[in-house]
């Protein structure tokens, strides 16, 4: 079912007509404005993209892009998005989450997503808050912000889900900031590009209650040096970095799973000779 | 009671069952599983269960079996044969083997003490020193013995037992066919000083054998997956479902399909999910546990209408409750467990083989509806292993309402005459959606109003109630003023009770619903008109499944609810029993 | 119809309903807030609640309010006030806000158009520049001249709302309150122009004002919670019950309890399954999706019997269905949900402020029975802001038969008189024991023998249907051959229908079920003793509520199932009239 | 409701007469053995300890204790325990599990245990192998491992569970072999003693359905370097290493999660106030 790669697409090719909920000024805007650069960027035609999400502010994209889109239920975008790639290679897999809908409810389908390393791109928009309950900590959510659920704050270390993705065997790691959609773009369209499972976390600010994270813009910077195949290496530096060193920070060469499929050996006759006596 | 004619000494039997005993290590299932093969190869039908101890290996173990040259719709009552290869531990199988006046009981007399139940039951008793034996033979092991006796004192032809001997042991080389069959002969001779026969009425020799399968249910359920067109599987292993799972791995490669092996339940279920937006037909099989985790993606797959297939291989409940056992209980979360109004298809396996068909069927109904069918089978069906005849071929398969070339102003949740939307499949140009488990309009646009809710709901609940299912909603059999209504594992005892009632000349219908939901309240009035008395039968605590149809329909006056918790399953003498108490 | 009769224009009416509507920022909602609360001190009843767009923030919103002398059943059938701060996006609000040829419609004449369904209602309209007003004063807002408005054509006290607005913006400062207050004065002036007062029958103002308590179902679902002795609470945040948690978390922490933010629902059951297990009385919220989620896990505290409550603010479904809108569509799951046969406690509050006694009788309930209590709340109690009387103190708090002095050969699930075994808490000497999901004996040691199966399947429904429960099983009210037969949030339109009824001398009978599992089968049959005729009224798309009765009792006759899915709650008027046709 | 320090418990006490299921030779009556041992070394009274499991054959180990036990559903244990521990510091509370439980369906709340850091201790019998469903593949077990599930192996790189622990914030982290059962019993008296969140992983053959691991005992050595408070250095090293590295690898300082509970500061009809108008 691909497309002639003649064809070549526009940036409006990819966005749907749904008007977005989101609050004025949210990073999400820009993150689907990414999103449909890099396909554009790609060429890879409309139809054969699929994004996939949960539940979240976030997870809202797939409406909004004019590819085939699976707005699922909270936290299980991943294993959703895993059983359509295994069935259907030929498409180009997305999924669009946040830091709760991927970190928290999600976490597991998350590590074990870096570890079978299906060819798809896992997109974070993380803004360390639940936006779309109206404001409770994530996981990336720092220990001493306030909020009605854990006045004066959680008191937990935040997540580090780089480090988690590399400890799990993620095939590409890169951190972005959605106030620079020509720098996601770019990352994006290596992301998906690579083969394997890539993990793209964009930090996207949450305006309405997390103001604060308007500032962001005045704090990334992109990642010093080279990003490396090691693993333990790239690790270690995105825990000691500062959260926002932006940019690709592990490229792995592990081979994706894909099982093959559709290629028939023997009849549905054939077996049932197994059970005759 | 009918079971006593078949049961006159001498003269072949209808059917005979038959018990092999033994604690760990002694061979007891390998022996029943090689008696069974050999049952099949003389054209005979028949059934093997195991019990096993809560050992994960090893440990007691019972392997219990029934032949017949007829049909067998489930185990018998009471067992005619019960061989002990020892007694260790065998107190744990007493309420499993039921044994009367008219059984035979054969024991190793160094193999531990017989226990009470034995004396009680008035049963002919006679000892063979099987361990003592086996040790003359080189290689012959106490099993195989035990297999000679069975042969023998059944009186099948032993040139089919020792073909299974030779197929099954020949991997391992001659030396262990050699003194497997040994120690056979050793048990052919043992049986025959007996005064103890317990002949079974077998094909006539010189007839052509008739063909036989021998398969599980939850072999049938992976293969009748196959047949319906399902292509794409994940789950997650649980007792009593792994086998259909560890059936379809392999199986599903051969045809061009694939198993995934998910982290939990939560994934697998979206993983068929996943691969059924992208247009394969797709399956997942689990257990009760298993399937209270896919519950909230079973509401997505019947809000966002995406085919799915879910067999739940049913075991004790609730919670961790008894795995390897069986029961109904799972009827109330098939039906009712999704939160909000989530109506989808609900099917149950009438026996081990029709496991094939209902699995088949659900894949195809799922597909024809584009909503999610649940197919209730259980550790009885499941692990049950059944000699049968092929099963027909039937023409259903997944055939999905899709919509495969490019298209303009599609809208995917459309309302239609017969509330199924064609289905945008992944890679057609223009047929871009969202799928959503958010209450949408008929784009597929997120809305909550009043209007978008009610439309997509009625649409969910037409396109399953109004669908035209045709004669396999249900088995319906018999005629009479009393009916026994039952479904699933529980139609084999129904049925079997029903015949020895007409037998004795008590007309009694049998109904046994495949399709559990929607149910077919129009044709099971139909079913049961003229009945005064319904017998509702069950394996629940609660009566799950009478409480449902109380809820649907108006069933006649007099009804009466027969039900119990498992494990142990309802006999065909406690239903004849009910109905015969019942017209007094 | 006995509404006209309170609507006589210029005669004080009973009930008054309004709506003030805008679009984002425009802050009708907080003008609303202010108006409950200004008319709670003068004494009166009152309901509000609010109607949001898709957006996160911002957005059209509408406050919808109602206010008595009496109390409260639910909110009105139409509003005899509508106040557009503009008309931007006010059509989808429509659907909610029934207008009649009595209505009073309030416009700003720069705000828009005004939609269709105002001119087709017939209402009576009038225009106020309430932006070009504001404008005139410094830090003026339009909000606070259409409040001045609202109480300006209600005859509500000014001092009363100027109390709230120096509470509200004092600390704001000064000028904060003084511009609100000369908006406030501006907007009654422009009132007192108008010849369309909607003058509400307040108390006297000589007499002493009633107590009034302001708050939400779901605060007072966790008022509630913590007067019934609950000190651990772990969830995960979720529309609509995100804000029990957030009233708990600080409040808990408070009375030397806890609330801990878990990572899902999965691990918020454990969670409070482990510190109940520990000896605390703990609970957790949570709407559909989660609930479904945490199903397998309440089997587990079925089976092993560990007290727990779990609230579930429900909201429309299937799936995530319409997260901001109320339904009861979770009655199914909540009674059927688990795999198995798992008896428990399933409650539902009857009105926003028996959020509270429910809540706070769940954990009494489950302490005594050492079973989970699911509390079936709704988008609409838990999110509407009421005007109360304070809730009285009733006795009901966590009791568990526990061990806390050192035992010997301690059996934790002996079978006992009541079927509840004294539970021994961690820490006490000689009462360890293995709590499990699987099925066990007296000591909890696994097992899967057919009679441990049985005793303890027997023990688990027998501990929960002897109980005691008393007369709060349901709300029973009136008498007659006519009865209307309902459950939780709908208790509010069903108890006005059948007040107007009485009203026009229809008698007419209300029956609430408070507690919705186990039914009280006979004390159902008691309270309905008589009756030809039942109309069981409920907000589900497939009637969920009339098939458990019908699956669990024998009902009169002549029943009428009247439901419907949300989001528009059924009205008064609805039920009212269906009585009336029925009796023509 | 602790129990006077004075009396001394012997390893027996914390045995219960409940009969194992396992098989024999299974690497877990080793573990019995250990963790009873453990117990009687720190010598908390029975009744103040609390052992709580998922299901597996690794999960049966609390009724075979004669402390509280509870036997919950699988892979929930963790979220179990720490809703047990949080109302009730008082306890020790220890987790058993195994690779399936532990790091298949229940990893969400492995990385969520990590981060929370309540002062418990899991331990994991690792047996590379579902045993109690009678072998499937684990997330640790080795890519090429035929069984009936995964013909040939399931491709899939193993799970690094201790890099897990560390890249999520476990507070200790160590691993034994289960055939050592005095080596392991120390490392747990250790685990149990660290504060905050303490994860051992125990190799733990399964003899049914890994024959092949009764060669782990030739296989195992002791960690050649002391054990570090740098959680990247110890990641490091794990990811480097043959798996077979056994000791304490890491001990870390993060304070434990323990809300104050217990200490009521008002009253409840203080509460009721806030509703009075
Ligand atoms: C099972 C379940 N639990 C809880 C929710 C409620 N819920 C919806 S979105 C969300 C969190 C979203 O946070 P995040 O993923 O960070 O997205 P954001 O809105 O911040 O972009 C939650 C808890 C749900 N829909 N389903
Ligand atoms: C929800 C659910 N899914 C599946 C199962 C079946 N199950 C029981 S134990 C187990 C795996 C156990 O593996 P592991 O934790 O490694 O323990 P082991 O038996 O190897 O010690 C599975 C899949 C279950 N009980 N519950
Ligand atoms: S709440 Fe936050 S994340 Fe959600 S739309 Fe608004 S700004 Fe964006
Ligand atoms: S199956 Fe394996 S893990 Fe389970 S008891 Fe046997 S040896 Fe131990
Ligand atoms: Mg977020
Ligand atoms: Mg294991």
């Amino acid at each position: 079912m691909s497309k002639a790669q003649a064809v070549a697409y526009k940036q409006g090719d990819y966005k749907s007509k749904v008007k977005p909920i989101w609050c004025p000024g949210c990073g999400d805007y820009h993150v689907l404005i990414s999103i449909t650069r890099a396909l554009a960027e790609i060429g890879v035609a409309p139809e054969d993209v699929a994004v996939i999400s949960g539940i979240g502010c976030s997870s809202r994209i797939p409406a909004y892009t004019n590819c085939y889109g699976f707005h699922g239920v909270h936290g299980r975008s991943l294993a959703l998005a895993a059983g359509l790639k295994v069935a259907r290679p030929d498409l180009t897999v997305l999924i669009t989450s946040g830091d709760g809908d991927g970190f928290s409810i999600g976490g597991n389908h998350f590590l074990h997503a870096c570890r079978r390393n299906v060819d798809m791109t896992y997109i974070v928009m993380d803004n360390r808050v639940y936006g779309m309950t109206k404001g409770q900590p994530s996981p990336t959510t720092e220990p001493d912000w306030d909020s009605a659920l854990s006045p004066g704050g959680t008191g937990l270390r935040p997540f580090h889900p780089l480090v988690i993705a590399l400890a799990s065997g993620a095939n590409f790691v890169a951190r972005t900031f959605s106030g620079d959609p020509n720098g996601t773009a770019r990352v994006l369209v290596e992301a998906i590009r690579h083969p394997g499972f890539s993990f793209v976390e964009i930090l996207s600010p949450c305006v309405t209650f997390r103001p604060d994270e308007k500032e962001w813009k005045n704090m990334v910077h992109t990642a010093p040096v080279e990003p490396t195949d090691d693993a333990a290496r790239a690790a270690r530096r995105i825990m000691t970095d500062d959260g926002f060193n932006l940019g690709v920070l592990y490229r792995g060469h592990r081979a994706p799973y894909q099982p093959e499929i559709g290629t028939a050996s023997v009849d549905v006759a054939d077996l049932e000779e197994a059970f005759l006596l | 009671m009918s079971s006593s004619k078949r049961n006159d000494a001498g003269n072949p039997r209808q059917s005979v069952s038959i018990a092999i005993v033994g604690s760990g290590g002694t061979g007891a299932l390998t022996a029943g599983a090689m008696l069974l093969e050999a049952a099949g190869r003389v054209g005979l039908y028949g059934l093997m269960t195991r019990s096993v101890g809560p050992q994960i290996r090893g440990g007691e173990a019972a392997a219990l079996l029934r032949f017949s040259a007829q049909p067998l719709a489930c185990m018998g009552d009471s067992y005619d044969l019960l061989i002990a290869i020892d007694w260790r531990n065998a107190d744990r199988f007493a309420a499993e083997i039921a044994l009367t006046k008219d059984s035979v009981v054969i024991g190793d007399p160094r193999g531990g003490d017989m226990p009470e139940m034995v004396p009680e039951s008035g049963a002919r008793t006679a000892e063979i020193a099987m361990k003592a034996l086996a040790k003359d033979i080189p290689g012959g092991r106490q099993n195989m013995i035990a297999l000679g006796v069975a042969v023998g004192l059944l009186g099948l032809p032993e040139a089919d037992l020792f073909a299974v001997i030779e197929k099954q042991l020949g991997k391992k080389g001659d030396e262990a066919v050699t003194a497997s069959k040994a120690a056979i002969e050793v048990g052919l001779a043992e049986a025959a000083k007996l005064d103890h026969a317990v002949p079974l009425s077998v094909p006539s020799a010189n007839a052509e054998k008739p063909e036989r399968w021998m398969i599980t249910g939850n072999e049938a359920a992976g293969m009748g997956a196959i047949r319906g067109g399902i292509r794409f599987a994940a789950a997650y292993p649980i007792t009593p479902a792994t086998e259909i799972l560890e059936w379809l791995a392999p199986a599903l490669t051969k045809v061009g399909g694939v198993l995934v092996q998910a982290e939990d339940e939560l994934a697998s279920i979206n993983m068929v999910i996943g691969a059924s937006f992208g247009g394969k037909p797709s399956l997942t099989a689990t257990s009760g546990p298993g399937l209270a985790l896919m519950i909230e993606s079973l509401g997505l797959a019947t809000a966002a209408e995406i085919p799915i297939v879910v067999v739940d291989v049913m075991r004790g409940g609730p919670s961790t409750g008894i795995p390897t056992k069986s029961e109904q209980s799972d009827l109330n979360i098939a039906i009712h467990g999704c939160h909000g109004d989530a109506p989808h298809l609900v099917l149950a396996p009438l026996s081990v083989g029709d496991c094939l068909f209902t699995t088949q069927w659900a894949a195809h109904l799922a597909e024809a509806m584009q909503a999610p069918a649940v197919v209730l089978s259980d550790q009885f069906l499941g692990q049950t292993r059944a000699l049968i005849e092929r099963p027909a071929d039937v023409a259903f398969i997944a055939q999905r309402a899709a919509v495969t070339e490019a298209v303009n102003d599609y809208r995917r949740y459309a309302l239609t005459a017969e509330a199924v939307s064609p289905m945008a499949i992944p890679g057609v140009a223009g047929g871009q959606y969202t799928a959503d488990g958010l209450t949408h309009d008929e784009a597929g646009t997120p809305s909550s109003a009043a209007g978008h809710h009610e439309a997509q709901l009625d649409k969910r609940r037409d396109k399953i109630e109004t669908f035209t299912y045709g004669d396999h909603w249900a088995d319906i059999e018999g005629e009479g003023e009393v009916a026994v209504l039952t479904w699933g594992s529980l139609t084999g005892p129904a049925r079997e009770a029903v015949a020895r009632l007409a037998e004795d000349g008590i007309k009694a219908r049998l109904v046994a619903l495949r399709l559990i939901a929607p149910l077919q309240v129009e044709q099971l009035a139909t079913a049961l008109a003229g009945c005064k008395r319904v017998l509702v039968v069950e394996q629940t605590h609660s009566g799950q499944f009478y409480r449902y149809l109380r809820s649907m329909c108006d069933l006649p006056d007099e009804v009466r609810a027969f039900h119990r918790a498992g494990p142990l399953q309802i006999r065909p003498s406690e239903i004849d029993a009910q109905i015969r108490e019942w017209r007094s």
